[in-house]
């Protein structure tokens, strides 16, 4: 069940307060929530939150055969989750309109940005690859409701995507594979983690999804890391994701408040910055954990 | 990949004589990073069809000859010393069109009239509808409108009399009289809330159309004029409704209209329609094409034009379905409009 | 022409097979690509014959589609897309009307023969269903839709052949046949791709050229030069999605030029045909487009 | 006070006991009367031990009657409203619910305003009514549309606590700046203030206070509301 549209004085009001320069929750304009990452026993097992939002993303990767056209390259799959237990709003079963635009972007910012190697996950030419599966679950993303598809893409309690693609990309990182060996007869042997320490993801690069909300009351005016009723009463929500190199992964602005080329441009610096922040943030999450795990750094 | 190595440059060569008329292009950056906005350079021969200056800045242009065309995001004029009307909305104190069409003002207001468009109804106005849908005490009618109209059971004429009370008996057999598809003539009498209108039939002139056939044109081409019922010399009769349908059907003699002692007040609700001869289904037929060639002209249709065009079809002795053709279609237009000082 | 097959007619049908073996190999994703063919010689020029910042031919036929209050057809290359506008009307699902503006509603089909590969795509394709929701995202704002509550504006839009620049090309036909069809528009929107070759950027891009390069399509809006779409997602860096922002701008000036004149014909065309009727049928008495 | 799960027996030797929420009536097997918690939460009872309910934490609403609550008119029907009180069912309400309403004279409540009524029937098989007056003497008594101002989710634990009088925050909250606020028992809090700042800050401390939430007692709040800006 969709939950109610935003009352006419909550909307009045939220007006009201941009006009002054102020948010509903405190937050100065480009000011993010509060993450929180945490770390399951696996390697590969993550936990995000964003605000109220949380997101988990697991990876794991198993080896097959290789599809026939790309025998160098390794496969991988993203799965999204996003059912009741993330909110009332989704309905059971059926895939909402949420989560394809989630499994969407996802898809684009990992996969077609080509953020991973895949001839790294190559194990042995048209034989054996491995296939590395991406799974993401949305745990909460309460009091969404969104009648337009870009409001949706951004998603949930606000930042939906953010917080997903912030739990894929610590999820990639924090990973390792198994070491294998292939022996000269094209025998392949999988060494256990005791044996042999295993190996990181071979990552290009890894994009961070920033989503702005655009609202035109007096001025247009960009809301970093829009939360629920931003996001519900938004004229238009970007989406970009970035890497820390400055390397953009996908814009997407599709309807909503027409930008000035100008505050696109603005939005996208800012992103920048944001994503230079979240890298190193990351940086120092994943490697904490690892230190705690004992895991052998290379 | 020795095949597709030769290929290229090959490709190349062929493909500039086809791009001979890519009539966009674009300079490389130096000349372009030096011109501003809106005159990139585009060759001057680009800007054929746009030779006039469409951007009016005063507001003393309206007194021109010619009317003034417009399209969509065209700042028309100044916001503090007009009103916008229909077809324009205001931007930083200017009112700009958004639609593409014909500039009007009105003293103080100022709309922009489409060319094309759904017809947009005001009360009084004459209509013809179909039926779309059949609900509790009322039907929901096709006027070509944004919106279906509606046409309340309490706002027709039910045989029996004009005073006849409605009985609920009548509300459901609603289908003895409209059924989905049933054509009618009606009048807009009100609008509801949102904007959809509400028809009445409460005339004898109004009801339900049979003997004939309909012909859809863009409603601008018909104009409010003193009656929208005439009747052409060779037993035929012709409805403009307002909304861009017209009714074209047997003629009905004067004796059997209301009032008269022929009239069938049976006959008001009929599905059936009554013997047509072969001639005045010519006729009809004729009419038709006639109206089809002139709104593909875009042509407004009058009483008097369709009359004059007729008689011109008649005179020329063209065939019925000769009227189609192009070059008939084309000399039939140019025939009808004429000026008037050529013609006397 | 009809009879003797000129040299264009003879090139293109070439073209048109070569262009099938490489939406071939599009198709496996191969990476050799780049080296087979290249997309910016030194000399400049492109695998077609283009400059860097040259667009291909755009031509509009807006002559109605029977039934359809307002259609256009646009070729622009070897693109070509037909749209059809219907409405505002009565919402065929009375679920789905809003209350206090119109609702839009997009089909996109994109014909089989459209591309070599020769694919059906039903309307649950994703590809087909994104674009249905690009398009629709990029018209909600610039519809006025307050206008017209309850009702329901269907466009209709089918690709009839793909050579890159499928949904620019969409746009800017659904642009002039919602003129056409007398909707309210805030303004124009014009769309054009943009891509990059080697820190070179490129305007318009073919099939080959997109299936190698990072491309952008941007959507923008003449009057206050202010975008409603922008879709990346390839790879690029910031300075250089600046560019291409920049220069799609600029095209969309130049594309917003030719609708224009397109639109201004049509009108012109639909009123001469109104002010020669008026004059001729009676004294100006009662005139209704033209000046006292 | 006592932690109480749900199917605990309560013990109680009052003749004329009243039982709260979270509290059932069961006879057992051997025909006795007893009482069964069917909620968890703390058990409470008032002075004189004749009542006793169960405090949880649960977050539906479910309607009693009498209880304020904020609702949002969701539709038009016949003659009154659809209004979302975040219940399992919208509630209706009446449109001549409302003090000085008539035939003639009804009030006129756009889709998503918002409005404070009181709960006027409900019944677990029908859904619940809703009024804007005292239906005895017919005076508004405070109910009706509320505009302007802002609409605070909390749970339902804070509704409960803020509808209390000897609660510290709105006291606390009204001696900073004049503050007006409506408190549902449905987990909404409508509260309004003359700046925006001063709003979001009351805002921001029903959230911070809320046992579910922040859950900050008064130092902790009188702290956080020196560090807000107003």
């Amino acid at each position: 069940m969709r939950p109610p549209s935003p009352s006419i004085p909550e909307k009045d009001f939220f007006f009201a307060a941009l006009d002054q320069d102020v948010r509903l929750d405190g937050r100065g304009f480009l000011e993010p929530r509060s993450l929180d990452l945490s770390f399951g026993a696996e390697l590969g097992h993550v936990e995000c939150s964003l605000g109220k939002t949380r997101v988990l993303a697991h990876v794991d990767a198993k080896m097959v055969r290789p599809e026939p056209q790309r025998p160098f390259e390794g496969l991988i799959s993203i799965h999204c989750e996003l059912s009741p237990m993330a909110g009332a709003e989704y309905e059971p079963g059926r895939s909402s309109e949420e989560e394809t635009a989630l499994a969407r972007h996802l898809d684009k910012i990992f996969r077609r940005s080509d953020a991973i190697d895949r001839e790294a996950l190559c194990v042995l030419t048209g034989e054996r690859v491995w296939h590395l599966r991406l799974s993401v679950h949305v745990l909460s993303a309460a009091s969404s409701s969104s009648s337009s598809d870009a409001a949706a893409a951004a998603g949930g309690g606000g930042g939906l995507l953010d917080c997903a693609s912030l739990a894929c990309a610590a999820a990639l990182r924090h990973f390792r594979r198994p070491e294998v060996e292939v022996h000269g007869t094209g025998e392949v042997t999988v060494y256990a983690p005791e044996a042999r320490a295993p190996v990181p993801l071979a990552l290009h690069h890894t994009p961070f999804c920033v989503s702005f909300a655009g609202r035109s009351s007096l001025k247009v005016r960009m809301l970093l890391d829009p939360a629920g009723l931003e996001l519900r009463l938004a004229h238009g929500v970007l989406v970009l994701a970035l890497t820390a190199q400055r390397e953009l992964a996908v814009v997407h602005k599709a309807g909503g408040l027409p930008l000035a080329p100008e505050t696109l441009i603005g939005a996208v610096e800012i992103a920048a910055r944001r994503a230079r922040e979240l890298e190193t943030w990351l940086d120092v999450h994943v490697r904490d954990d690892w230190a705690r795990k004992n895991v052998e750094v290379r | 990949m020795s095949l597709l190595g030769l290929s290229g440059p090959k490709l190349t060569l062929k493909h500039l004589s086809t791009i001979l008329l890519m009539i966009i292009s674009f300079f490389p950056p130096p000349s372009l990073s030096s011109v501003s906005r809106g005159v990139t350079g585009h060759p001057p021969d680009m800007d054929e069809g746009n030779d006039d200056n469409i951007y009016m800045d005063g507001d003393d242009d309206f007194g021109a000859e010619t009317a003034k065309i417009t399209s969509p995001g065209e700042s028309i004029t100044s916001a503090r010393a007009f009103m916008r009307g229909h077809g324009t909305y205001v931007d930083s104190d200017e009112v700009i069109a958004s639609v593409a069409g014909v500039i009007e003002r009105v003293n103080k207001l100022i709309t922009v009239r489409a060319l094309r468009t759904r017809y947009s109804p005001e009360v009084g106005d004459l209509v013809i509808g179909r039926i779309t849908e059949v609900q509790p005490r009322r039907w929901k009618v096709d006027a070509n409108a944004r919106q279906d109209a509606v046409l309340m059971l309490s706002s027709v004429n039910l045989p029996g009399g004009v005073q006849r009370r409605k009985l609920e008996s009548d509300e459901l057999q609603m289908r003895n009289f409209f059924q989905e598809g049933d054509l009618l003539v009606a009048e807009v009498q009100a609008f509801f809330a949102d904007g959809a209108m509400s028809l009445h039939t409460r005339s004898l002139k109004y009801g339900k159309l049979r003997n004939g056939q309909l012909v859809s044109v863009p409603p601008i081409l018909i104009r409010r004029l003193k009656s929208h019922f005439c009747s052409l010399p060779s037993g035929v009769d012709l409805i403009l409704g307002l909304n861009g349908y017209i009714w074209i059907s047997k003629h009905v003699r004067n004796n059997e209209k209301e009032g008269h002692e022929g009239f069938d007040a049976e006959a008001v609700y009929s599905n059936q329609n009554d013997d047509i001869d072969d001639a005045t289904r010519t006729a009809i037929a004729r009419v038709s094409n006639i109206i089809r060639v002139l709104a593909s002209r875009s042509v407004p249709i009058t009483d008097s034009i369709a009359l004059e065009a007729y008689e011109w079809t008649v005179e020329q002795d063209v065939d019925v379905k000769d009227l189609l053709l192009e070059d008939v279609a084309d000399a039939l237009v140019a025939a009808v409009t004429k000026e008037p000082s050529e013609q006397w | 022409m009809r009879h003797t097959p000129s040299i264009c007619g003879f090139a293109f049908a070439e073209w048109l097979v070569i262009s099938l073996l490489y939406t071939d190999s599009v198709l496996t994703d191969e990476p050799a690509q780049s080296l087979r063919i290249e997309i910016l010689n030194e000399g400049g020029f492109r695998s077609d014959g283009r400059r860097q910042y040259e667009l291909r031919e755009i031509a509009f036929d807006s002559s109605p589609q029977a039934g359809a209050d307002g259609s256009a057809r646009i070729s622009h290359g070897l693109t070509e897309v037909l749209v059809s506008v219907f409405g505002p009307r009565e919402a065929r699902v009375r679920a789905q009307t809003l209350h206090d503006r119109a609702a839009i509603h997009v089909e996109v089909n994109i014909a089989p023969f459209s591309t070599g590969d020769r694919r059906r795509r039903g309307r649950g394709d994703k590809r087909v269903q994104e674009l249905a929701a690009m398009i629709k995202a990029t018209f909600e704002p610039v519809v006025q839709t307050g206008l017209y509550p309850r009702s329901q504006i269907d466009i209709f839009v089918h690709v009839l052949q793909q050579d890159g620049g499928v949904l620019p090309a969409a746009i800017n036909a659904t642009t002039v046949a919602l003129i056409n069809a007398g909707v309210p528009l805030a303004d124009y929107v014009c769309a054009i791709t943009g891509g990059v070759h080697a820190a070179a950027p490129m305007l318009d891009l073919t099939a080959l050229e997109e299936s190698d390069l990072p491309h952008v399509t941007v959507a923008s809006m003449p009057r206050s030069g202010r975008l409603t779409l922008v879709s990346m997602e390839t790879r690029l860096h910031v300075d250089r999605f600046e560019e291409i922002l920049r220069l799609a701008g600029e095209a969309g000036t130049v594309i917003h030029t030719e609708m224009h004149a397109v639109v201004r014909q049509r009108t012109k065309g639909l009123l001469d045909g109104i002010s020669t009727g008026l004059r001729a049928s009676k004294p100006a008495e009662d005139a209704m487009v033209e000046d006292e | 006070m006592s932690v109480v799960l749900p199917g605990e027996l309560i013990q109680s030797q009052h003749k004329n006991l009243k039982l709260g929420p979270g509290l059932q009536q069961s006879g057992d097997l051997q025909g006795r009367a007893s009482i069964v918690v069917t909620r968890a939460g703390t058990l409470e009872q008032n002075t004189k031990g004749n009542k006793f309910w169960v405090e949880g934490n649960s977050r539906r609403y479910v309607p009693a009657v009498q209880e304020p609550v904020v609702g949002i008119i969701c539709a038009r029907q016949g003659e009154g409203w659809r209004v979302d009180i975040g219940s399992a069912h919208q509630a209706s309400l009446d449109g001549l619910a409302f003090e000085g309403a008539s035939r003639r004279n009804r009030p006129n409540l756009k889709v998503n305003s918002l409005v404070y009524a009181r709960v006027s029937l409900a019944h677990k098989d029908m859904e619940p009514e809703l009024e804007c007056f005292d239906a005895q003497t017919r005076k508004a008594e405070g109910f009706g549309e509320l505009k302007g101002g802002f609409l605070v989710r909390c749970s339902l634990k804070m509704s409960r606590n803020l509808i209390d009088p000897n609660y510290f925050l709105l006291p606390l909250l009204g001696s900073r700046f004049p503050l007006d606020a409506a408190v549902g028992m449905n987990g909404r809090v409508w509260v309004s203030a003359k700046e925006v700042k001063q709003t979001i800050a009351a805002t921001r401390c029903i959230e911070a206070a809320d046992p579910d939430g922040g859950g900050m007692d008064q130092t902790a709040i009188k702290k956080f509301i020196g560090t807000l800006d107003l």
